[in-house]
């Protein structure tokens, strides 16, 4: 008896079990869909490896429709079922219900992919709140990195206002892009969302006096990618860089075949991207096929896969299931092998992924890309308190 | 560059005027303040990208059988019980088609964002007088023109339009004088199933994307758009949605960068005080006397 | 021609409005209805029309049931000036007239007898291209009788034709429902003008609430029926009680 | 029955109906209790909402707004002034004095509907002036402004980001007390001099100006008290999930809240309350379906809970096109429990 | 009606001075000077379409004068709102009656007390009052919607009369009524002017409401006034009887 009272405090259980609060519908379910079923395919092989030392990984999934109240019920019913650790949404803000009802009960929460920094700090949501991702000002960073080894000196940031997620990569990208020497000669703003119409701003940019090497599109799919296809078709034809919530499928079909010199910090390349793939990429895409019928269709998947191997590295290492010592293990995460190399997780300061290795994708032509792995050594500090900054 | 603002605003407030009208349109006939009509741009914007192998037209031609079909198919499930409501009534009744065909579109067709890729010969760019505008923009103008010349002539003038107003009014006197309210509402729902189609047509070109709540925003304009413009009068809900598309365009041009993110502030604010100087609206419709 | 059969008429759960009438009109026969405030004269016609649905009883015309499938009264040619007078308020005052005749095909004669009521209502020429509901009261009501006309119906129903018309519009009202009698229509009328009624109806019909017939007959009939007179408040023959 | 006891009769009926969800959520476990309390919010929520429409006939889009207005202040005055100094770093000089602000919850509680009240003051004069659908789509408006300011001003309002560190505060027990109080002041303006003549003005606006009744008047008094009620549910709901972000006060919400109201019967107190707890109840019953708690283990597609919301919302508005309750309220007559037939709307056929 | 709260107020008088109103050419109502005084009932007859609701609409401020002036004595109420106006006591009725029909006959009577600035103990003693004296008492719990055209009509009068009328401007109110229920409320109409010293402005058609009610006629033709005077002389005005009446008055008046 597994799923009775026995919670998470009980060590000597002989199940390790997970409690999943995604999105399954609404309009929230296509950033949680994905990343969630790649975890329960990685459940099932390592419980196929036999298990965490020998204890079986056991999941329940309560569908969180994209509603934060429901979130709130559903860890409350999840916590109450007995799980050792709680996953919950993508988004941040959509996590924070659940994970403030874990925090509650001393249970561990995992957002499965995250990426606004703030979730990193474990004294905001609290000390039991994780996130599997390396977050928004990785990305930011990332990019500006990349940018500079381009050789471009001269970058504009074109910034969507819509999440906080687009917010902090546009402004650790500037900070990064400044540190490193170069020069935002300027930047514009949009309101972003689904209805994206940028011809004034695209306007302003032809019109501006020092052209920049290439434009910072600070946005997420799809509003961003139809930012992207507006640019080209006012006949801005410089490199546009932008963060990985650009990454999959979509932006390919919404620039179109003959749109170039796109690029964006993902976490893999893989299915619809030709380039990238090593063994372990390809046997994870053609799995997850297996399983669900379709390849990813974006790189997002492959963190939700990822953040289970942590989990489970952690998990094992802990001295028992209760939520004090999964928590202890997590921060005191080593680096765990991933189908895109080492990736070092948690610790006790930062909350997320501390180093994993971006890839840069391009878009050429209609076709996606590998173009290369881009890491940085620190994240620039921009005064907001980023518990992971250097 | 002045002029190419100028344009792009106009294309903007085009698209914009295309959208209220069908609203406008359902709701001066059938006092429907249709909320599903995102769902109905929806289903025309996904024949485009179901069709988006084809050539253009042939998506631009499913696009209006999709969404007349999803236009008919609301008014026989849902609002043919309902016709006597309210319009309270009638417009909650709207929200849960509205949910409904979102949910049925997330469950099968459309978990997650599609994206549709540029028409060539409608990104490309022209040079008019003097100024570099793009052929999607004038496309826009040009077709919401024709739309409102065509509407208003089939509701004026023709015999279906009298019909249909009357039906919309009065549906059991329309009735005792022969007007068959089974073929005519149905028949409006055509009407605002090809408007719907239109504009999704232009819409998929422009946003090149289709997801499951695509919908909301143009819908939201269209409402907003035709109360602005005034109701009852198609004329004047053209005018509110091509004022509401221009002002927003002409704000994202004058406001700085920093106050970008407030567009819609500005924008709802200015709304409210409009509102407030002219209740019924720019251009108010007929006139109904209170006796 | 048309037969009313014991019907039963409810609103809602609560009101019984009509229960048990019956009634007749032969071809070519002018009948009227009169009645209380409250009767259900205004019932009736709305059942004959098909407006309110019968809970019980038959209504025929033509020897076809009123309300079965399929039927509609525009189809069997009837006409029906409603109490509220069912202006469209949206449309034109040519607009509503030319509503009057949307079923029928002949195009030509259609124009013709929009000139013939335009010359009937002056009025209405003068307000052709208004909003109809711009019209005083009175307006309306001519507007709504001209408008039943032009489809040339079989069975005129009228409900209170005269409501709110100036006393010599009145007269043409009834000069109107006379012509057209000796042109043969088959007309129903409900009046509060109950002398007026009596006397050019061939046959009318006492209704007492709720929904019940308390005399039928001549005007000359009706006088020889001590309740109806009582319930009236003068004989029918024209001349009110001291 | 005297008069009195009459007059008191719905309320303390709609009191008791919410005691019932108190005592099923008490004895119920923790996560009965959470929805039980989520529901009892809204049933505060539903009623502020009610006292405007359902007695002035404007649908509001806008109420949403207030309890944005009520849980922003709940969050800035109970979030502990030391996190506050991490979460608003940026805060603009003149609004410094913001970050050092505390009080105890339940000032916090009168301070958020006091907020809510001003922000409805500065907002009435536009609804005392407009009617139907342009007071509709203006309370739109409102929300949608409100939403743009609360998302990007990102200095003071934290943007998108959620607020997070509120202490929980809110019980079911407390939520209990709000819904009660909620329903007793909602019963009070209905049955008030305003709230007639407001009802009277929703029937026929240009008649009850010709019976002298200052419609714009009463309409910005149901305004003002609405927005009151809604900023105490904006309050509850805050320091009862005790962290939540812009998007749980924009569209997805009002919706949700428009839904009830309407399901219940706009027009009627009752219905209000009834349609709040009964969509409550209903959403949780779809949730457990779909995810197998009900059928025993086998999951249902993602989404069949909302398509079967819609659904069963259509299929009650075409049996009762006035909500369940039409414009009636729930009475008690002469001690049998039925509800009162007196007030049925029946629509006259063809106009009257 | 209880003497408490309604003390005869003094004789005053409601004049409209060469007022007029257009509609997009139509000259409704063109340069009509008129006076009601307390206590007496002046009727307000002309065609179908002589400008008669209009007349009554720029006295109780439905709409504005575009030439003209109204005053109640000394008070100027051109400019005030229909609101205001029945604030002085000038309270109408309409055409097509226009109950609050979701609200029952009490509610109706009450709303329109309290609308008056009644306190809610005063407004219920005045609304039983009205009730009672206009037989309304048995339909008093049940909602308006559900009334036939006549009680509709009889319960507009009902609201107008808890506004406290100085002076009341009733468009068509005997409009649907036989012939017993309209001599009913004509009487009503008479004792209320007479004993609130109310003044009445009374439009309709009804000539035999009309003839037993008024003190004076005032004729309209086109939104002109035709002849003004005493209700007899009147009906023998050849001009009035050419362009209302017709050749067959004298029947209608004895009906
Ligand atoms: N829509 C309705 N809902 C409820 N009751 C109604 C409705 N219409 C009519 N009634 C009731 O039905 C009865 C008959 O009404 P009806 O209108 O037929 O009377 P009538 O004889 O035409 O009266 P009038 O002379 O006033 O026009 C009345 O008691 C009335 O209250
Ligand atoms: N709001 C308006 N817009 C345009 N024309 C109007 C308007 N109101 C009234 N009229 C016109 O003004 C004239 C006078 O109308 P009014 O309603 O005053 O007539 P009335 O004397 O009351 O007639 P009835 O006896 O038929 O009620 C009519 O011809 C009418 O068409
Ligand atoms: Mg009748
Ligand atoms: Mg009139």
């Amino acid at each position: 008896g597994s799923d009775s009272s026995d919670s998470g405090s009980d060590g000597g259980d002989d199940t390790f079990t997970i409690g999943f609060a995604l999105s399954q519908s609404g309009n929230m379910a296509p950033f949680d869909v994905e990343p969630g079923n790649a975890a329960m395919l990685r459940i099932e092989q390592i419980n196929e490896d036999g298990g965490i030392d020998g204890k079986q990984i056991k999941t329940v999934s309560k569908d969180v429709r994209s509603s934060p109240e429901t979130v709130g019920t559903a860890a409350t019913e999840l916590i109450s079922s007995g799980i050792d650790l709680l996953v919950t949404p993508c988004d941040f803000d959509l996590s924070a219900p659940g994970a403030a009802v874990a925090q509650a009960a001393s249970i561990p929460a995992i957002s499965i992919c995250a990426g606004d920094p703030k979730m990193a700090d474990a004294t905001t949501l609290g000390d039991y709140v994780f996130s599997a991702n390396a977050g928004s000002d990785v990305e930011g960073a990332t990019g500006a990195a990349w940018a500079i080894d381009q050789g471009w000196k001269n970058a504009y940031l074109l910034q969507d206002e819509s999440i906080e997620y687009t917010k902090s990569a546009g402004k650790y990208f500037a900070a990064a892009f400044e540190d490193l020497g170069g020069t935002v000669v300027g930047n514009d703003a949009f309101p972003g969302g689904d209805n994206v119409n940028i011809s004034s701003q695209a306007n302003r940019l032809k019109n501006l006096a020092t052209q920049p090497d290439f434009v910072y599109v600070a946005s997420w799919n799809p509003g961003g990618a139809t930012a992207i296809r507006q640019l080209r078709e006012a006949g801005i034809e410089v490199p546009v860089v932008g963060p990985a919530a650009l990454d999959g499928q979509v932006l390919l079909d919404v620039v179109g075949d003959s749109a170039s010199d796109i690029f964006y910090t993902g976490f893999a390349c893989y299915a619809y991207c030709s380039g990238g793939e090593g063994d372990e990429l390809e046997k994870f895409v053609t799995d997850y096929e297996a399983d669900y019928g379709s390849e990813p269709a974006s790189s997002y998947a492959l963190l939700g896969y990822n953040m289970v191997t942590a989990i489970a590295d952690a998990a094992g290492r802990a001295d028992s299931f209760s939520g004090a010592d999964l928590k202890a293990a997590l921060e005191d995460s080593r680096p765990v092998s991933t189908p895109i190399g080492d990736v070092q997780y948690f610790s006790s300061t930062c909350h997320k992924i501390i180093d994993m290795p971006l890839s840069v994708i391009g878009v050429e032509t209609g076709k996606i890309s590998f173009v290369g792995q881009q890491r940085i050594d620190s994240i620039p500090d921009v005064g907001d308190g980023n518990s992971c900054a250097s | 560059m002045i002029m190419e603002f100028l344009i792009s605003a106009v294309g903007l407030g085009a698209l914009y005027a295309l959208l209220t009208l069908g609203v406008a349109l359902m709701f001066g006939v059938l006092g429907l303040m249709n909320f599903a009509y995102g769902e109905i741009l929806l289903a025309g914007a996904f024949a485009m990208y179901l069709f988006r192998n084809e050539p253009w037209f042939v998506g631009a031609g499913m696009a209006l059988v999709f969404a007349v079909a999803v236009a008919l198919l609301s008014e026989r499930l849902a609002f043919h019980p309902l016709r006597d409501a309210d319009p309270v009534i009638l417009m909650i009744a709207s929200f849960a088609v509205s949910l409904a065909l979102q949910s049925i579109a997330r469950m099968t067709v459309l978990p997650r964002a599609r994206g549709i890729a540029p028409e060539p010969f409608l990104s490309r760019r022209i040079e008019v007088l003097g100024a570099d505008v793009s052929v999607l923009d004038l496309v826009t103008v040009g077709l919401c023109g024709v739309t409102l010349v065509a509407v208003a002539w089939l509701m004026g003038r023709t015999s279906l339009g009298i019909q249909l107003r009357a039906a919309a009014e009065d549906f059991r006197m329309a009735a005792l004088l022969g007007v068959r309210p089974n073929l005519v509402i149905p028949a409006a729902f055509v009407i605002v199933g090809v408007l719907a189609g239109i504009g999704s047509v232009v819409l998929a070109a422009r946003q090149g994307s289709v997801s499951a709540d695509m919908g909301l925003q143009p819908m939201l304009i269209g409402v907003v758009g035709a109360v602005l413009g005034g109701m009852s009068s198609l004329k004047g809900a053209a005018l509110g949605g091509f004022l509401l598309g221009a002002v927003t365009a002409l704000l994202e041009t004058f406001l700085p960068t920093d106050l970008i993110a407030f567009r819609d502030a500005f924008l709802f604010t200015a709304l409210i005080v409009v509102l407030v100087v002219r209740p019924q609206g720019l251009l108010s419709g007929a006139k109904v006397r209170v006796s | 021609m048309l037969s009313v059969d014991d019907i039963h008429v409810h609103y809602g759960a609560s009101v019984h409005a009509v229960q048990g009438l019956s009634l007749q009109v032969g071809e070519g026969e002018l009948v009227s209805v009169i009645g209380q405030n409250g009767a259900g004269k205004s019932t009736v016609l709305k059942a004959v029309m098909g407006v309110v649905p019968t809970a019980s009883g038959r209504i025929t015309f033509d020897g076809v049931e009123v309300g079965a499938s399929g039927f509609s009264s525009v189809k069997q040619r009837m006409s029906y000036v409603p109490e509220s007078r069912g202006i469209f308020a949206g449309l034109t005052v040519g607009e509503n007239l030319r509503l009057g005749a949307i079923v029928r095909k002949d195009r030509k004669l259609v124009e013709a007898d929009i000139e013939r009521e335009l010359e009937r209502f002056p009025v209405l020429r003068r307000y052709w291209d208004r909003g109809a509901s711009l019209l005083s009261g009175g307006e309306q009501q001519q507007l709504a009788i001209a408008r039943a006309l032009m489809l040339r119906p079989r069975l005129l129903v009228l409900d209170e034709p005269t409501l709110g018309l100036a006393p010599i519009v009145v007269d043409l009202i009834f000069d109107v429902v006379e012509q057209l009698r000796a042109e043969g229509m088959t007309i129903l009328l409900v009046e509060q003008n109950a002398v007026r009624a009596l006397e050019v109806a061939d046959r009318s019909y006492v209704v007492q609430a709720p929904g019940r017939v308390l005399g039928e007959g001549t005007a000359t009939e009706l006088a020889a029926q001590p309740d109806v007179v009582d319930h009236l408040g003068f004989t029918p023959e024209g001349r009110v009680q001291p | 029955m005297t008069v009195l006891s009459t007059r008191l009769q719905t309320p303390l009926l709609l009191i008791g109906i919410t005691a019932v969800v108190l005592a099923v959520g008490t004895a119920g476990g923790p996560t009965l209790e959470r929805v039980a309390t989520l529901s009892l919010i809204s049933v505060v929520f539903v009623v502020g909402l009610s006292t405007f429409s359902g007695n002035s006939g404007v649908m509001s889009f806008g109420h949403v707004a207030f309890m944005a207005v009520g849980a922003y202040t709940t969050a800035y005055l109970t979030i502990p002034v030391p996190l506050k100094g991490v979460l608003f770093a940026n805060l603009p000089e003149s609004l410094r004095w913001l970050a050092e602000v505390h009080t105890s919850a339940s000032a916090a509680v009168l301070l958020s509907c006091a907020m809510a009240a001003v922000a409805g003051l500065v907002t009435a004069p536009v609804v005392a002036r407009l009617s139907g659908l342009q007071s509709g789509i203006a309370t739109l408006a409102f929300l949608l402004v409100v939403y743009n300011v609360l998302n990007s001003w990102t200095d003071v309002t934290r943007g998108s980001s959620s607020m997070i560190g509120l202490p929980r505060s809110t019980t079911i027990v407390t939520a209990f007390v709000a819904a009660a109080l909620a329903i007793a002041v909602g019963w009070a303006y209905r049955t008030s001099r305003s709230g007639l003549q407001l009802q009277a003005g929703r029937e026929d606006y240009w008649a009850a100006q010709a019976a002298g009744i200052a419609v714009g008047r009463h309409r910005a008094i149901a305004w003002v008290l609405s927005a009151t009620i809604c900023g105490l549910a904006g309050s509850l709901y805050a320091s009862f999930l005790t962290t939540f972000n812009v998007n749980a006060f924009f569209l997805s919400a009002t919706f949700a809240f428009v839904v009830m109201i309407v399901l219940g019967g706009y027009l009627s107190l009752s219905g209000a309350v009834l349609g709040a707890i009964g969509v409550s109840v209903l959403q949780e019953l779809l949730r457990r379906l779909q995810d197998g708690g009900l059928t025993g283990g086998s999951a249902l597609p993602p989404g069949t809970a909302n398509l079967l919301l819609a659904l069963v919302l259509l299929l009650t508005l075409v049996k009762a096109p006035y909500g369940v309750m039409g414009a009636r309220e729930l009475v008690l007559v002469r001690g049998g429990r039925r509800l009162r037939r007196g007030a049925q709307a029946v629509r006259t056929p063809a106009g009257s | 009606m209880s003497a408490t709260q309604l003390a005869t107020p003094p004789p005053s008088v409601l004049r409209m001075a060469e007022g007029g109103i257009h509609f997009d050419g139509v000259r409704a109502v063109d340069g009509v000077t008129l006076e009601v005084r307390s206590g007496e009932v002046l009727g307000l007859i002309g065609p179908n379409g002589s400008g008669k609701t209009s007349t009554l609409n720029l006295l109780s401020g439905m709409l504005r004068a575009t030439s003209g002036s109204i005053h109640l004595d000394d008070h100027d109420l051109t400019r005030l709102s229909m609101r205001r106006r029945t604030r002085f006591g000038v309270v109408r009725t309409f055409q097509s009656g226009r109950v609050f029909g979701r609200l029952t006959i009490a509610e109706n009577v009450e709303a329109a007390a309290l609308g008056g600035g009644l306190r809610r103990r005063e407004a219920r003693q005045l609304t039983a009052d009205i009730l009672a004296e206009l037989g309304l008492e048995d339909v008093a719990h049940q909602q308006a919607d559900a009334l036939t055209a006549g009680r509709i009509r009889i319960t507009a009068i009902a609201r107008a009369l808890a506004s406290r009328p100085r002076f009341l401007l009733l468009d068509e109110p005997a409009a649907g009524q036989n012939e017993s229920e309209a001599i009913a409320l004509i009487t009503a109409i008479r004792e209320f002017a007479q004993r609130r010293g109310c003044g009445v402005l009374l439009v309709e058609h009804d000539m035999s409401v009309v003839m037993g009610t008024c003190d004076r006629l005032h004729v309209l033709d086109s939104g002109r006034t035709v002849t003004e005077g005493e209700p007899a002389l009147v009906r023998r005005d050849p001009k009035v009887i050419e362009i209302y009446f017709g050749k067959r008055h004298d029947h209608d008046a004895e009906r």
